[in-house]
């Protein structure tokens, strides 16, 4: 098998600042064979597959073609080498033909179009794509832009494609065609990437899967020796015992009534489909889910922030009587008397102004208080302090911009400031990802206070280990649509992954 | 690929948490711009065959010297400061404002207006406030057009508000040669009364004075209020601006209103302080000057003073140049330009880090 | 970090004060007169600015040569605003005992300043303020370019009666096109004297004119040439300050007369002469009388017979045969003192005998009778002009500027 | 005179202010497709306009009479492509490299390029001692309109199209060239790729880098041209820089208005000259003849907000206009 091998990665590290992706991944690609790569969101695959196609270049480490030594300083390095990467948004120009774009940076060759369309007819003959050259970028559905960009990278001879989560945007049928042109390939002998965190396209479609968690390598599986479960085990990791406080309220009652939520991307992707569920005063509602499966869209459409196409989303009063949220602007909402508290998944991109210090960040909640054109900077500074104390926010100062703070910090102003008004609904994304293990559980204790002071929290979360120990139930995700809702006290980690995990079958729908 | 194997010879790194260039270098490298413009500005000097230091020295001393120099170098440093400060609340939103020039006109007109109907029957502090209003309105106006489409439509705004520059400019050059002409044909508006004009301060027109009071305004309005706090949010992040719940297309015309009131104002001390009437040239590039001052100074009104400072005394001190050594005063604009290319140029320095092949990178 | 910037801004300053102290120690070492001299545009313009700045050059020359010892300082690339009273405060501050001012709109800006400096010399030229504004240290000057224009025309006239006598043109179609810049009495009375020299030997002659509104922008000077000559106007004159006239008639093939400066080298097969002010000799006096102790005339008309106002060599190679001849003879005439450009018995207006209200600028700064004795009294009130009439043979084609 | 012979006579007159716009906008047209905006166009336009006349001034004093106006055209147009390609390569070297914004280095160019140009205007006049100019035989050869006079004479188009100088018929080649360069070769679809989305041809392959440098220098150099087509043509080889102002922002206005297509940049320059010179010839009574000069400019951003009202594609600026590219930001 070693001839086989098309390229290989020796301990490539990438940081990026103090964050480290990539933490001395070993890699072996071989041809003739389709390779997943899996690992949750954040796990390092993306960058990893970066520095194949000359996005990046690494801090250190080697990367070998067919046992020599080679750098890839640009895509067209990478392309120089038979390395062809589609990424999970497309490279494409929009005012671009379909054949202009698949011909773009090609060296040595006179615009012809006949002929290019002549070549790309070959190559959608020989894999069993359709492609009309003459099409606008911009008059193409998702999946059709896909194939350019398949079709782009093999146009250029590309013995080794990476794929990046090419089946996000696709539908079944989409997604079965492709798996059968990835097929075609690997009869071809291409070596082929497959990054992926859909157990059941991993499992449908690949020879090897090799496994990636927090950056660092996990380890290397014969698919056929595989199954969804083990697999999911690599994945998350093993379960830890975690040992988080979790009391129970002792009077829960509706707080959030999400009746066939359905919302729609501006490229027409439906995001959420026909999601319903209840949170409830008292309790911590996790949402479960591979990254990408509607999770910042469902909070989003909560906090009025992305339209919804259809549904009703109503907030129950102290007194019983209902709010409906669907159709008001954030401050609408905020107008009514409904209080929600939310901590994005993007913090310094949504939910904190990078460029500002915590006192500012203090007053994105409150800065249109009282009258007065000027802002109160009082309470804010108060709330500051508080936070900076209390949650042992390491910053020189108050006014120190939030960007320049680590991770944690950061997190620890946007929690902080979220619960600081002690919302009825507090709404939360990824709220310990990129954290240590103390300011992790400063974080679990937050909500639970939270939660005994009777809000409805809703925790999206990666962690399954958490989602069990911290939530009172769990919602799952997949693909939009509510795979299911289960007990977190009752449940095992394994079914949540299934759950997670599941395409077609049993989708959808409360269970 | 036969380099195989090597990484570049140089790569960039953005600088981020951690890998911040300390206040002090940033300071060193921003000065050293400095000065480094000023060496390569010595070149045009050397070729009209003068001594660059005796030049720049007369240049100083031609803008510094006498009590009357200051005051000229003072007027040209008044609406440079006064535009720069209209800039900076769209700069800071990310709202490529490139109108003073006209916004600065069209004040400059409807304060005229007012000048020119009422100067007459109405006494000077009336009519000087009313004039004041009518140009903090006339700039506004003219602003609030291209914010209203880029909230609305994403116009471009960079071009849009470049186009409304000629557009004001063509107006006065309308009324100019047509209603408000004094004797036909002159192409000249009579002078104001003395009513319509502003009162000397230490022999300039209080312009100065305004426009420090607008220093402290913007300051304010930029750092204390819930206006100058949205502005901020927005140019940071559209995403947190909708998060916190802010109506972004709103804000993007507000402050557009803002700025056009300044430039307005602007236009109405320049018809009625500096000038004494209105002519095409009333806003005289300033506008598009001011651009560089407001984003050299980094948006912030304090800096803006220095900036604004530096570019009148070099304005102002080539013009005694040419009158002394005969070096064409146009060497000011050299001079600026070099200034302004450097300035731009050395904050790269400041924000990326660059990494040479062979040394291991690490943290640093 | 911010100290830091001003303590180098000090110290640059400082350096450079010592170097400045160095430069003007040259400059006052000796005990010279100083003139201030405030331009718009500068030479390059070929025209306008470059006449003044000869004429100045010239007179200054001349003073030198007699022993006066005299600083000139320029102001150039002055504009038309709050810059051109800086320029002139400038300028009295460095110790200017006279300050010159070459265009119409500085007046308003060199009068600001002269209230504040009333021991210094303000001239403002082609200017009509200053007689009446009550400052005793303001002074206006213009020439009768009328005269020269009339000159001017003669040679425009007797090429176009010999096209007429060659057959190559009919008489009706004697048309010459005329760029104004704008339409007030310094063009109204240059053109009109232009039109009636051209008429005193072309007696079928019309003109068409066009207003510009630019004193000196090449293109629409250019376009407003070229319009005119599309409209049929076989001869071209101009009162703007670009050649871009003479060479849209070089290249439509037809002819030209320039003002300001000699066109015939920018267009040598159609440039006839040019009309131009010589400013030497008032530059001369003013400066020789300043000096000397003695008062200037606060309002000075510069005239053909005292040789203010000329034309330019004669382009003989194009011109009509006897042209040199008959303009001597008008030239004669103004040195006599018989002829008159605005003679009310060779124009009407609207069909009947001009009067003082149908000519007289109603905006001049001195208003008057000037209609008496069979003619209209041109720049006697005031140097500046004030005929407006619109006589007949004169076409406007857009009466606005 | 019939209205339709107004209109003739009009459009012809408009050529020849119409050629320095052509160049001026073709230029930036071709800068503007690699996502750079540079707003320094009247900068490099004066400095165009007076290098343009500095070069062959230079050679026809050396040479004397015998000097050829053929070199002498040469080195007009060389001249001033050279100083544009520098002033292009200084505007990339501050914003790709050194990544500077490109909306304050384009102005901070309009300062410097007027400058650089009033300076040496200034500095060769002393040199020369008067003013610099050309001799006739030169003036001549710079306005030559070439075309024989059975074509001029054709009805309606003649005047418009054959009787024009031979820069005219030089931005037009220069216009079509630009055009099938953009749409009919490899290298055109790359620029175009590089200033529409650079992320996504940084992805195939494409050196940004390289593209913007050239692109810009080689557009700044063609917009340098019309300056000098101005000075040499229409001012009559003279230095007048007043008359030169605008020229460069109304070649902004044109890009806009030609929705960045270098063939409609040919008659759309022709359609602005004319706008600026129609009062002159077709006098609509009431309306002012001032405003018709602020035409071009309402004309313009009328496009401007119909193309962005209608979101028409492929009307739209270069995506990436305007926008700095560094690859590891993403």
């Amino acid at each position: 098998m070693q001839t086989n091998c098309a390229i290989e990665l020796k301990n490539i590290r990438k940081t990026f600042g103090s964050v480290v992706a990539n933490d001395e991944i070993n890699l072996q690609i071989n041809k003739g064979e389709i390779l997943c790569l899996l690992g949750e969101n954040g796990s390092g695959k993306t960058t990893l597959m970066n520095m194949l196609s000359g996005i990046y270049q690494p801090d250190s480490g080697e990367i070998y073609k067919e046992g020599s030594l080679v750098s890839i300083r640009s895509p067209r390095d990478a392309y120089a080498l038979g390395i062809g990467m589609i990424h999970q948004h497309y490279h494409l120009v929009d005012v671009f033909t379909a054949a202009q774009n698949i011909i773009l940076g090609m060296d040595d060759q006179k615009l012809d179009l006949s002929a290019v369309n002549d070549k790309v007819k070959e190559i959608c003959d020989r894999y069993g794509f359709h492609v009309d050259p003459k099409k606008k970028v911009y008059d193409m559905s998702v999946s059709q832009k896909q194939t350019i960009e398949i079709v782009k990278v093999l146009y250029r001879g590309a013995e080794i494609l990476i794929l990046d989560e090419p089946t996000a945007v696709l539908t079944p049928q989409e997604t079965d065609k492709l798996f059968a042109v990835l097929r075609n390939m690997k009869k071809d002998n291409k070596a082929i990437v497959l990054i992926t965190h859909k157990l059941a396209e991993v499992l449908a479609v690949s020879d090897k899967v090799a496994i990636l968690r927090k950056g660092k390598y996990i380890g290397i599986v014969e698919t056929k020796d595989a199954t969804a479960q083990s697999l999911t085990d690599m994945m998350v990791g093993r379960a830890v015992k975690l040992n988080i406080n979790r009391p129970v309220y002792d009077n829960p009652h509706d707080k959030l009534v999400v009746n066939g939520l359905t919302v729609v991307d501006n490229e027409g992707v439906s995001r959420l489909d026909n999601v319903s569920f209840t949170a409830k005063a008292g309790e911590i509602l996790g949402v479960a889910g591979i990254a990408g499966s509607g999770q910042r869209e469902l909070l989003e459409s909560i906090t009025g922030l992305y339209p919804i196409k259809s549904g009703s989303i109503k907030f129950v009063n102290e007194d019983g009587s209902t709010n409906e949220l669907v159709g008001k602007t954030p401050m609408q909402i905020r107008q009514a008397g409904v209080g929600m508290g939310f901590v994005p998944e993007d913090r310094l991109g949504m939910g904190l102004v990078g460029s500002m210090g915590m006192t500012s960040n203090m007053m994105l909640r409150s800065w249109r208080n009282g009258r007065s054109i000027f802002f109160n900077k009082k309470s804010p500074e108060a709330l500051a302090n508080k936070v900076w104390k209390n949650l042992e926010v390491v910053t020189p100062s108050t006014d120190f911009p939030v960007r320049r703070m680590s991770g944690g910090n950061i997190q620890k102003v946007l929690v902080g400031r979220e619960i600081a008004s002690r919302p009825p609904v507090l709404l939360t994304a990824y709220a310990v990802r990129g954290l240590d293990i103390n300011t992790s559980y400063a974080i679990y204790n937050l909500l639970t206070d939270q939660k005994m002071s009777g809000s409805a929290v809703m925790y999206v979360g990666e962690e399954l280990d958490v989602l069990l120990e911290l939530c009172d139930r769990i919602l799952v995700l997949c693909g939009g649509k509510v795979s299911g809702i289960v007990d977190a006290r009752k449940t095992t980690k394994e079914e949540i992954g299934l759950l997670m995990t599941t395409v077609g079958g049993h989708e959808g729908g409360e269970q | 690929m036969s380099e195989a194997g090597k990484t570049p010879l140089i790569r960039l790194v953005k600088r981020v948490k951690g890998d911040m260039i300390s206040p002090r270098k940033i300071w060193a490298i921003r000065i050293g711009s400095i000065l480094f413009a000023f060496i390569l500005g010595m070149i045009p000097i050397l070729m009209a065959g003068s001594n660059p230091f005796q030049s720049y020295g007369i240049i100083i001393s031609g803008a510094l010297s006498k009590p009357g120099y200051i005051r000229q170098t003072v007027k040209r440093a008044v609406p440079l400061l006064g535009a720069a400060l209209a800039i900076a609340p769209c700069f800071k939103m990310r709202f490529w404002n490139i109108g003073a020039e006209g916004q600065i006109t069209m004040g400059a007109i409807f304060a005229s207006a007012i000048a020119i109907w009422f100067q007459d029957s109405i006494p000077a502090l009336p009519l000087l406030t009313l004039m004041m209003l009518a140009g903090i309105a006339g700039g506004a106006l003219w602003a609030f057009i291209p914010g209203f489409f880029k909230a609305k439509y994403n116009t471009n705004e960079t071009l849009f508000t470049l186009m409304m520059n000629y557009i004001a400019i063509g107006i006065v050059r309308w009324l100019q040669g047509g209603p408000w002409e004094g004797r036909p044909g002159t192409q000249i508006i009579p002078m104001f009364k003395d009513n319509a004009r502003l009162p000397n301060v230490f022999g300039i027109y209080c312009g100065w004075i305004i426009v420090l009071i607008l220093v402290v305004v913007v300051h304010i309005y930029m750092n204390f209020t819930k206006h100058g706090y949205e502005v901020a949010v927005i140019g940071d992040s559209i995403n947190t601006a909708r998060y916190a719940g802010m109506n972004v297309g709103w804000v993007m015309m507000r402050t557009m209103l803002f700025s056009g009131a300044i430039c307005g104002c602007v236009g109405w001390m320049l018809v009625s302080g500096a000038n004494g009437t209105l002519n095409a040239d009333v806003a005289g590039g300033v506008g598009f000057t001011a651009i560089t001052v407001a984003w050299l100074s980094q948006l912030n009104s304090f800096a803006m003073i220095i900036i604004a400072g530096i570019l009148a005394i070099i304005g102002k001190g080539s013009t005694t140049l040419q009158t002394k050594l005969n070096v064409p005063a146009s060497v000011a604009d050299i001079v600026s330009g070099i200034l302004l290319f450097c300035m731009l140029g050395c904050e790269f320095f400041i924000n990326y880090r660059m990494v040479f092949r062979g040394k291991k990178e690490g943290k640093v | 970090m911010k100290k830091l910037t001003v303590v180098l801004l000090i110290a640059l300053l400082a350096l450079s004060a010592v170097f400045a102290q160095g430069g003007s120690e040259t400059a006052s070492k000796s005990k010279a007169t100083k003139i201030g001299f405030v331009v718009i545009n500068d030479e390059s313009d070929q025209g306008y600015t470059w006449n003044f700045v000869n004429g100045m050059e010239a007179a200054v020359k001349q003073l030198r040569a007699e022993g006066y010892s005299i600083d000139l300082l320029y102001k150039k690339n002055t504009t038309e605003s709050a810059i051109c009273k800086d320029n002139n405060i400038e300028l009295a501050e460095e110790g200017c005992e006279i300050i010159f001012n070459n265009s119409y709109g500085f007046e308003p800006y060199m009068l600001e300043a002269a209230k504040e400096y009333p021991n210094t010399k303000f001239v403002g030229m082609t200017n009509c303020g200053s007689q009446v504004d009550g400052n005793p240290n303001t002074y206006n000057a213009f020439a009768a370019i009328y005269e020269a224009r009339y000159v001017a025309g003669i040679a425009a006239g007797m090429k176009l009666q010999q096209e007429i006598n060659e057959g190559k043109i009919k008489a009706s179609e004697a048309v010459m096109g005329y760029v104004g810049a704008f339409s007030f009495a310094e063009v109204i009375s240059g053109m009109s004297g232009f039109y009636l020299g051209a008429k005193s030997v072309c007696p079928s002659v019309t003109m068409k004119v066009y207003f510009v509104g630019t004193w000196g922008d090449a293109t629409l000077e250019e376009a407003a040439a070229n319009a005119l000559i599309d409209a049929g106007c076989k001869l071209i004159s101009q009162h703007s300050d670009t050649t871009s006239p003479a060479l849209a008639a070089q290249k439509a093939g037809i002819f030209h007369v320039g003002y300001n400066t000699d066109m015939t080298k920018v267009a040598p097969n159609a440039s006839l002469l040019s009309s131009r002010i010589d400013w030497t000799r008032y530059f001369y006096t003013f400066i020789k009388n300043h000096i000397d102790g003695k008062e200037n005339k606060s309002d000075w008309t510069g005239t053909y017979a005292e040789g203010d106002v000329k034309v330019t060599d004669l382009n003989t190679a194009i011109a009509a045969p006897g042209t040199q001849e008959a303009m001597d003879k008008a030239i004669k005439a103004f040195h006599d003192g018989t002829l008159k450009v605005f003679d009310l018995s060779t124009f009407t207006i609207e069909g009947k005998k001009g009067t003082n209200e149908t000519m007289y600028d109603s905006f001049a700064a001195v208003q008057g009778n000037a209609t008496y004795d069979g003619f209209f009294h041109e720049s006697e009130l005031q140097s500046a002009p004030y005929f407006v009439g619109k006589i007949d043979g004169i076409e406007w084609l857009n009466a606005a500027y | 005179m019939s209205f339709l012979n107004s209109v003739v006579l009009l459009f012809a007159a408009a050529g020849a202010y119409g050629t320095a716009l052509m160049f001026g906008t073709i230029g930036e047209i071709l800068t503007e497709k690699s996502g750079n905006l540079n707003l320094g166009v009247e900068g490099i336009m004066y400095m165009g306009g007076i290098f343009g006349l500095i070069a062959p001034n230079m050679y026809e004093m050396a040479v004397g009479d015998s000097a050829s106006p053929f070199v002498a055209i040469i080195l007009a147009i060389l001249a001033s492509f050279a100083v544009g390609a520098i002033a292009g390569a200084l505007f990339s070297f501050i914003t790709v490299t050194l990544r500077a914004n490109q909306n304050v280095t384009g102005l901070a160019m309009t300062t410097f390029g007027t400058g650089v140009a009033k300076f040496a205007g200034e500095l060769r006049r002393m040199q020369v001692g008067g003013y610099v100019t050309l001799s006739n035989k030169m003036k001549f050869a710079f306005d030559k309109h070439f075309m024989p006079d059975f074509l001029k004479k054709i009805p309606v188009i003649g005047k418009i199209l054959f009787d024009q100088s031979e820069f005219f018929y030089l931005a037009i080649i220069a216009a079509v060239l630009l055009h099938l360069f953009l749409t009919k070769t490899k290298t055109g679809l790359y620029l175009r790729s590089v200033g529409e989305s650079p992320v996504t041809a940084d992805a195939a392959g494409i050196n940004i880098t390289k593209y913007k440098y050239l692109a810009t220098m080689i557009g700044g150099g063609i917009s340098a041209i019309g300056g000098m087509v101005y000075t040499m043509t229409t001012a009559g080889c003279v230095w007048i820089e007043a008359s030169l102002a605008g020229t460069g922002w109304l070649a902004v206005a044109l890009v806009i208005f030609c929705t960045w297509r270098p063939i409609n940049g040919t008659w759309s320059s022709v359609l602005f000259g004319a706008l600026m010179i129609m009062y002159l010839r077709i006098i609509i009574k009431g309306f002012p003849i001032e405003l018709y000069k602020i035409l071009p400019y309402v004309v313009t951003i009328v496009v401007l907000v119909i193309t962005s009202m209608k979101n028409i594609k492929d009307k739209q600026p270069p995506a990436s206009l305007g926008l700095n590219y560094f690859r590891e930001d993403r």
